[in-house]
């Protein structure tokens, strides 16, 4: 502190010096409750069954859930600005098509990926357009969308599906790093998740997005470019669906217009569950990494004990509501105890 | 005749990480206007929202005729006849006049549904009273600034209170509302009803208060009637050293032009502007509220898109299509809203004071921590925001302090042109004093400054030149010499023609 | 004159009824059936579930929330009401409706209660309440339908037949729409929806409480969805486990083709239905033209995003007239 | 089921695994897996499904049951090629794979258990319906979604049946798809009338399209005017056979389904037989079942359900 700020007289001020207070200012965030959870989950598991705590199962399991935490990586940006893609999972359809029509006319390899990535930009291209062009919210904009991307592979694929692929395509999806038992998915959403939290916390960018998120009338006011992000981060979303895309199809091998349906909504409960704030301008890329493991192992544990999918999903909504409920609870004691202490 | 109608005992208010009260005596009398004056951050809003039932006073009692009180809600409060002018903006845009003013205590018929025939006419009766021309079934969101606060007003008197807290209600009204809300206070006055004033401006407090209460860092300091003390005596209360003077104005040795307005049109807002700005100038901008300079300012900032019109920098057109190429032109404009367009509420400080330079200050897109910290703390510090520390966020600062970190975050920015929105709305009289010095300083050291307020003694004081705004057209300038109060207001009414 | 504009600017549904009638024309011009009095009455009646819900989805949405588990809500009372119908088919039909409608409110409570009390937020409650609901179901049923010869005739008859002409569906949306009209215009629970979606400190000012009008809402929108879960299942004579699923969008679409906005303190009741009957439309239409059925997702997906897209660009021609007419 | 491990690991794992939870038919499907399990003994027969019916659902067990080493598993696949990566993978363990139902492509799986000849179902459908509308008008179909495959198979030998001169005055004249919801499905049953005055009958080849066509026809006051047949499930169809809105439908029996498909996986696991061309599998109560090409195998015809016996399988499936 510096003399300036001394101007507000110290017997007003309560300093929080106090280690107790620390601590339970630790407990109370988010993050820190999910890794509780996580652990427990872990611990829980290996008890329960003798193949969960199993380095290849550990890292093959993660072939399960990759597509949507890379997915839910540029989500983070836009929920924070106040925004959301529903339509994402209609993109991967839609550039997996894309894939799948490139291959069946002979395209290679590389080829085939850039195509898958090009239309997912194009995608975000469209929905951002229409989102900040027109000034139209991107929950409606997306809710068209996500008809109308699914709906155009629906349209040409009809009831066909493309199951050619070169050979060496199916290295994304169901590769290895090098000998090791890493799969490919993993390392890569490694790096995207490094790449894109540097982005959002280290990053003049990610500076703007948490100030669209608070108040985008006021950065707008403070020169910040609030469409041009705004913008960005749906193309982002778009580039992200198409990575899922040549993943997912590179591990199924085939395409068809129902191709993984319902992913919006999971990659979206990710970021919810990661501690991202819908209303915008809260959140962190480590809560969402935490969650997506978290959900990933404890979905693979239940399913080594054989439990229902419904069960599962069940599991799923208390969760995303406890890891929220927990660290409000403890929130509204620590007020309480602080104005306590003031009272003396 | 006069009697207690409320009174406060050792009332003390704590938010987690400060007192922003504490052992607050307090007494209203009936048939009085009560100033309440304090520094920004005195806790005068904190004590308003207790006397209302908006936050529950964490230690002390309310007392008014017939024993204790307490308020859960403003609804008690209400019931209990104590209504307030919140100083927080409080419409809800997409409304009527009419739901605005009844929101809350909405008319009902026998039957128990909404009886919207009688809230209508009591508005019109309302707002005819108070000598507004305003139908009641217009939406808030296309009323101006100034008749958004009028209606303000008129909500607080929809109810039949014994007493109305006034939380600087002028700070967006210009001279005609005023006078017009003067009137309405010494009604109220007649009818035996107590009022209390918050207000930054003395000569507001001397025109129509009656008695002063002063409060320092949460705490009372002292009272005393109106018309025995001077000035000079409540400020010495309320800083706790006496003041220089109001309007230290710099001799202005004025550079050359580096700002040419040619006929800026923007349809619904003001049409035909034109002006020029030089260097180490400090240019007024007056008019009532809604005459549209902050639209004005907004479009050379390069917020709002102009119809028509050309911009001259140091002689070039230039094209500001947005804020950004408006700072690369070395532009800088301090909004007039500071809580949805100045400050980020929800963030930090320091965050808040290098957001508009945020690129400058990171090195590839990557932010530098340390830069960031030289420029919050140098000019943090020179605007001596009162705050915790610098990652407080902005929303635990009073209305003063907040508008001190939004001049910081511009100042910061090392403009060449500064324009300024009502930089001293709701601002206390020392950091006024302050702002003032500073800028004029600025302007002497060759910064070219726009200064628009609806202040006339801040115009008269501070402005080498003044233009008049009415009805969104420029109605005359001024030089400093021919300026003065009663030709400004006839500008500004539109009673005189320009000639430019 | 400035007034008039106002009006055509705060009645965005005047837009959409325009929408409505040019997307009829081109709907008729490749099924000349379509605008037969039955079938126009057959529409209104297959949306009038949409209706129903879109209704309630209105009120969370005007508080700046949303709901995503009114899907899961319909399809869990629906399939408690036929189960309950299953095992006790000596229960009159109008107990069991009345029970399908308290376990809807039920369910809106719990959203209600996590939102207005645990401060959580309404998508993260019904994101997480979507797949619980949606869990239970199955539980509850283990997985089994309830068909038509479990039913009772009275119960699959709660849909069917008519009221004075109207079917029944049709005449309950009827009657949910005007209490809805009456509760959302004449009353203060009504009005002060609007004040928390507006301005939540001034809500605070004058007294409203935000906990209550949250839990309000949610509830509210339970009650319907519970009703709409018998009306469902009843009319379709099945209680399956995938009930409504992905309903919960259509209702959204509905608010946002109404022009509701998502910010909240911003809609209207009759924009809502005219948006549900646009999808009703729609859906209604795309098995009668004659195209491939792998074009309807598409299509469905292309007309809702052009209604809206026109919906907007006709709003911000007018929002420019009024400027233009303002200090000329 | 994990509770009882300790006990149940020296059983051979047998996982039927479903398109999809909350659905009668492979509640039956399951219960002759037991069946079989208990015949056998010394197996533990489990039933999995995704909560929804996709491929990645699938997959995503698919990959958990590699990870416990279970011995076999019975897929009635959501997708005939998207699961090929990952069954590859399973049989790459040690696990062995086979479909049923609905089957995973050659290469996918050893052996693929069809309920029946995919031609046999396409030409028995087209059969019941002629029979109902004495061999004329116009049939219209409202099968699941238009990606589903077992269904797609079907209707392509529908439309081959149709060649058959007896049926000259029969058309199939559109196949609709009600997604397996039953809005949907209503809607575009309606869709039919609408289009078709004049249609003589619908077949609908999936459980709940059967019942909302069904329905439909009903509200519409079409019954007799449009005949309706498909495939369902005799306790979900019992009310519309019997008032005679579906004249006749078939099925095969979900139960024998999975008691064959528990016993062939028994059979490859214990080393019996490899699953060649041409070997024969004894299959219990079943018989012997033989796999023909490239691991297809036959279970028998489709069993047809009328006013007659309905009331009796109704109660077993
Ligand atoms: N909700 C809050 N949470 C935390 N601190 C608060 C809150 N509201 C006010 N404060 C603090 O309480 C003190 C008094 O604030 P208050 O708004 O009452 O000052 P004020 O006298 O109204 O100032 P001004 O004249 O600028 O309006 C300030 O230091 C402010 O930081
Ligand atoms: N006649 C009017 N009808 C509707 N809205 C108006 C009218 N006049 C002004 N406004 C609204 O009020 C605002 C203009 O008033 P504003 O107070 O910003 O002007 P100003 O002269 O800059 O006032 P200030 O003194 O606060 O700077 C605009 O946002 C505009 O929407
Ligand atoms: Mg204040
Ligand atoms: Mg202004």
């Amino acid at each position: 502190m510096n003399e300036r700020l001394q101007h507000v007289s110290q017997d007003r001020l309560i300093n929080e010096t106090n280690i107790r207070e620390i601590l339970i200012e630790m407990v109370t965030k988010w993050e820190f409750i999910l890794i509780l959870l996580f652990l427990g989950v872990i611990i829980f598991f290996s008890n329960a069954s003798p193949y969960f705590l199993d380095y290849f199962n550990m890292m093959n399991t993660t072939f399960n859930f990759m597509e949507k935490a890379i997915m839910a990586l540029p989500m983070i940006f836009a929920i924070m600005c106040g925004d959301i893609d529903i339509s994402i999972a209609s993109t991967l359809a839609l550039s997996s098509f894309g894939m799948g029509l490139a291959s069946s006319m002979g395209a290679g390899t590389p080829e085939i990926v850039i195509i898958g990535l090009s239309i997912g930009i194009v995608a975000g291209v469209f929905n951002g357009l229409l989102v900040t062009g027109l000034k139209i919210p991107a929950i409606a904009v997306t809710l068209g969308s996500q008809s109308l991307f699914r709906g155009i592979s629906q349209a040409f694929l009809e009831d066909k599906a493309f199951t050619k692929y070169p050979e060496s395509f199916g290295y994304f999806g169901q590769g290895y790093v090098g000998d090791s038992l890493i799969p490919f998915e993993l390392v890569l959403f490694l790096v995207l998740a490094v790449i894109m939290g540097f982005l959002l916390h280290k990053t003049a960018y990610g500076r703007k997005v948490y100030a669209i998120g608070n108040s985008s009338t006021a950065a707008r006011f403070s020169g910040v470019s609030v469409n041009r992000i705004r913008f960005t981060n749906l193309v982002l979303n778009g580039l992200f669906a198409g990575i899922a895309a040549v993943l997912l199809t590179s591990r199924i091998g085939s395409t068809r217009p129902n191709i993984a349906v319902g992913w919006d909504m999971e990659a979206i409960t990710l970021v919810v569950l990661g501690g991202v704030s819908i209303i915008g301008g809260k959140g962190n890329i480590f809560g969402v990494i935490i969650a997506v493991f978290l959900l990933g192992y404890l979905k693979f544990g239940m399913g080594l004990l054989n439990f229902s999918a419904k069960s599962m999903i069940i599991t799923t909504g208390f969760l995303l509501i406890a890891a929220v409920l927990i660290p409000e609870m403890l929130n509204t004691v620590k007020a309480k105890r602080k104005l306590r202490k003031q009272q003396g | 005749m006069s009697k207690t109608i409320l009174q406060l005992k050792d009332i003390a208010k704590y938010f987690p990480g400060i007192k922003a009260l504490d052992k607050v005596d307090f007494t209203i009398r009936t048939g009085e206007v009560h100033a309440l004056i304090g520094e920004n951050g005195a806790g005068k809003s904190t004590l308003v929202k207790i006397m209302t039932g908006v936050y529950q006073p964490t230690k002390g009692k309310i007392l008014m005729e017939n024993g204790e009180v307490q308020f859960k809600t403003s609804h008690d409060a209400q019931a209990a006849g104590v209504v307030a002018i919140h100083q927080e903006a409080s419409m809800f845009s997409e409304l009527t006049v009419t739901e605005n003013i009844f929101m809350g205590h909405h008319m009902r018929k026998k039957s128990g549904i909404l009886d919207w025939k009688a809230m209508r006419e009591h508005t019109s009766e309302l707002l005819g009273r108070m000598e507004l021309d305003i139908n009641p079934d217009t939406l808030i969101k296309n009323l101006g600034t100034a008749q958004r606060h009028m209606v303000e007003i008129a909500k607080a008197l929809s109810v039949d209170a014994q007493l109305v807290i006034m939380d600087e209600p002028t700070s967006a009204l210009s001279l005609k509302e005023v006078d017009e809300l003067y009137k309405i206070i010494r009604q109220l006055k007649e009818q035996g009803k107590a009022i209390v004033f918050i207000s930054h401006k003395f000569d507001e407090i001397f025109a129509i208060c009656d008695y002063f209460t002063v409060f320092r860092d949460g705490q009372y300091i002292g009272e005393g009637k109106v018309k025995e003390s001077t000035v000079d005596d409540i400020v010495k209360m309320m800083v706790g050293r006496s003041l220089n003077q109001m309007f230290p104005k710099k001799e202005a040795n004025i550079g050359e032009k580096i700002l040419e307005i040619k006929n800026l049109s923007l349809p619904g807002y003001f049409k035909d502007v034109s002006f020029t700005l030089h260097k180490g100038e400090i240019l007024g901008f007056f008019g009532l509220v809604g005459a549209g300079r902050s639209e004005v300012m907004r479009t050379v900032f390069g917020i709002d898109k102009k119809s028509e019109g050309t911009i001259l920098l140091n002689g070039k057109e230039i094209h500001i299509s947005s804020p950004r190429v408006a700072m690369s032109h070395g532009i800088a404009y301090v909004p007039e809203d500071r809580q949805q367009q100045g400050a980020i509420l929800e963030m930090s400080l320091s965050h808040n004071i290098t957001l508009p330079q945020i690129d400058r200050l990171s090195k590839f897109g990557i932010l530098r921590k340390d830069s960031e910290k030289t420029v919050t703390e140098e000019f943090g510090n020179k605007m001596e925001i009162k705050a915790a520390n610098w990652k407080v966020n902005a929303n635990t600062l009073s209305g003063g302090n907040q508008q001190k970190v939004v001049l910081a975050k511009w100042l910061a920015t090392n403009p060449e042109i500064l324009i300024l929105d009502e930089p001293t709305k709701g601002i206390d009289v020392a950091t006024k004093a302050a702002v003032h010095e500073f800028v004029s300083e600025m302007a002497s050291s060759g910064l070219a400054v726009i200064l628009v307020s609806s202040e006339m003694p801040e115009i008269l004081g501070m402005a080498d030149r003044t233009v008049v705004m009415h009805e969104g057209r420029v109605s005359r300038v001024f030089s400093r010499e021919e300026a003065n109060s009663d030709n400004m207001i006839l500008a500004a009414t539109g009673h005189e023609e320009g000639t430019l | 004159m400035k007034n008039r504009i106002e009006k055509i600017l705060q009645n965005r549904e005047l837009n959409l009824g325009f929408l409505i009638f040019i997307l009829l024309i081109i709907v008729t011009i490749r099924a000349p059936k379509f605008l037969e009095l039955s079938n126009v009455e057959r529409i209104v009646n297959d949306t009038a579930i949409l209706i129903m819900v879109a209704s309630g989805q209105l009120l969370v949405i005007l508080t700046g929330g949303i709901d995503l588990s009114v899907g899961s809500t319909i399809a869990f009372s629906g399939m408690a009401a036929s189960m309950m119908n299953q095992y006790y088919p000596g229960i009159p039909v109008y107990l069991v409706l009345l029970s399908g409608i308290l376990i809807g409110t039920a369910l809106g409570a719990f959203n209600g209660v996590c939102v207005a009390f645990g401060k959580i937020p309404p998508v993260i409650t019904t994101l997480g309440t979507m797949s619980i609901f949606r869990g239970l179901t199955f539980v509850m049923s283990k997985g089994q339908w309830v068909t038509a010869h479990e039913m009772t005739e009275s119960f699959m008859n709660i849909p069917k037949g008519r009221f004075f002409l109207i079917p029944n569906l049709t005449a309950w949306a009827i009657l949910i729409c005007i209490i809805m009209f009456y509760f959302i215009r004449y009353t203060r629970h009504g009005r002060e929806i609007y004040a928390i979606g507006g301005n939540k400190t001034a809500a605070h000012f004058v007294g409203v409480s935000e906990k209550k009008v949250n839990f309000m809402v949610f509830t509210i929108l339970g009650a319907l969805c519970g009703l709409a879960g018998v009306m469902w299942t009843a009319r379709y004579a099945a209680a399956v486990n995938e009930t409504a699923a992905g309903f919960e969008l259509q209702t959204v679409a509905a608010c946002v083709l109404g022009g509701v906005s998502m910010a909240g303190g911003a809609g209207a009741l009759t924009g809502v239905i005219m948006g549900s009957l646009f999808l009703g439309i729609i859906n209604n239409a795309l098995p009668v033209v004659n195209l491939s059925p792998f074009y309807q997702m598409a299509i469905q997906g292309f007309v809702v995003l052009t209604a809206i897209v026109a919906n907007v660009l006709m709003e911000q021609r007018n929002e420019k007239q009024l400027l233009n007419r303002r200090r000329q | 089921a994990g509770q009882n491990e300790a006990e149940t690991s020296k059983d051979l794992k047998i996982v039927l695994l479903v398109k999809s939870l909350g659905n009668g038919f492979f509640e039956a499907v399951a219960d002759g897996g037991v069946q079989a399990a208990e015949e056998l003994g010394g197996i533990e027969s489990i039933y999995m499904g995704p909560s929804a019916s996709t491929a990645e659902g699938q997959i995503e067990i698919i990959e958990t049951l590699i990870a416990q080493r279970v011995d076999g598993i019975a897929i009635s696949a959501n997708d005939p090629d998207a699961l090929i990566p990952v069954t590859k993978k399973a049989m790459k363990a040690g696990i062995r794979v086979i479909s049923f139902d609905s089957n995973i492509n050659v290469g996918g799986r050893e052996v693929a258990l069809a309920p029946s000849e995919s031609a046999l179902i396409g030409a028995q459908q087209v059969r019941l319906i002629a029979e109902l509308t004495d061999y004329k008008g116009k049939i219209g179909i409202v099968s699941a979604t238009s990606q589903a495959t077992n269904q797609n198979e079907w209707i392509d030998y529908m439309y081959e049946a149709m060649k058959d001169p007896a049926y000259k005055d029969m058309e199939i004249v559109e196949v609709v798809y009600g997604d397996d919801a039953a809005d949907k499905s209503y809607r575009e049953a309606v869709g039919l009338f609408k289009k078709y005055p004049d249609l003589a009958g619908i077949i609908s080849p999936t459980t709940i399209g059967i019942l909302a066509s069904a329905k439909a026809i009903e509200d519409e006051g079409l019954k007799g005017k449009v005949q309706l047949t498909g495939l369902g499930l005799p306790s979900e169809m019992q009310h519309y056979i019997e008032n005679g809105t579906c004249g006749q439908m078939a099925l095969w029996n979900p139960v024998d389904l999975g008691y064959s498909a528990t016993y062939i996986l028994a059979r490859l696991i214990s080393g019996e037989v490899e699953g060649k061309t041409g070997d024969k599998i004894d299959a219990g109560k079943m018989g012997t079942i033989t796999i023909g090409e490239n691991g297809n195998s036959i279970m028998g015809e489709p069993f047809v359900f009328n006013k007659e016996n309905i009331a009796d399988f109704a109660s077993i499936f």
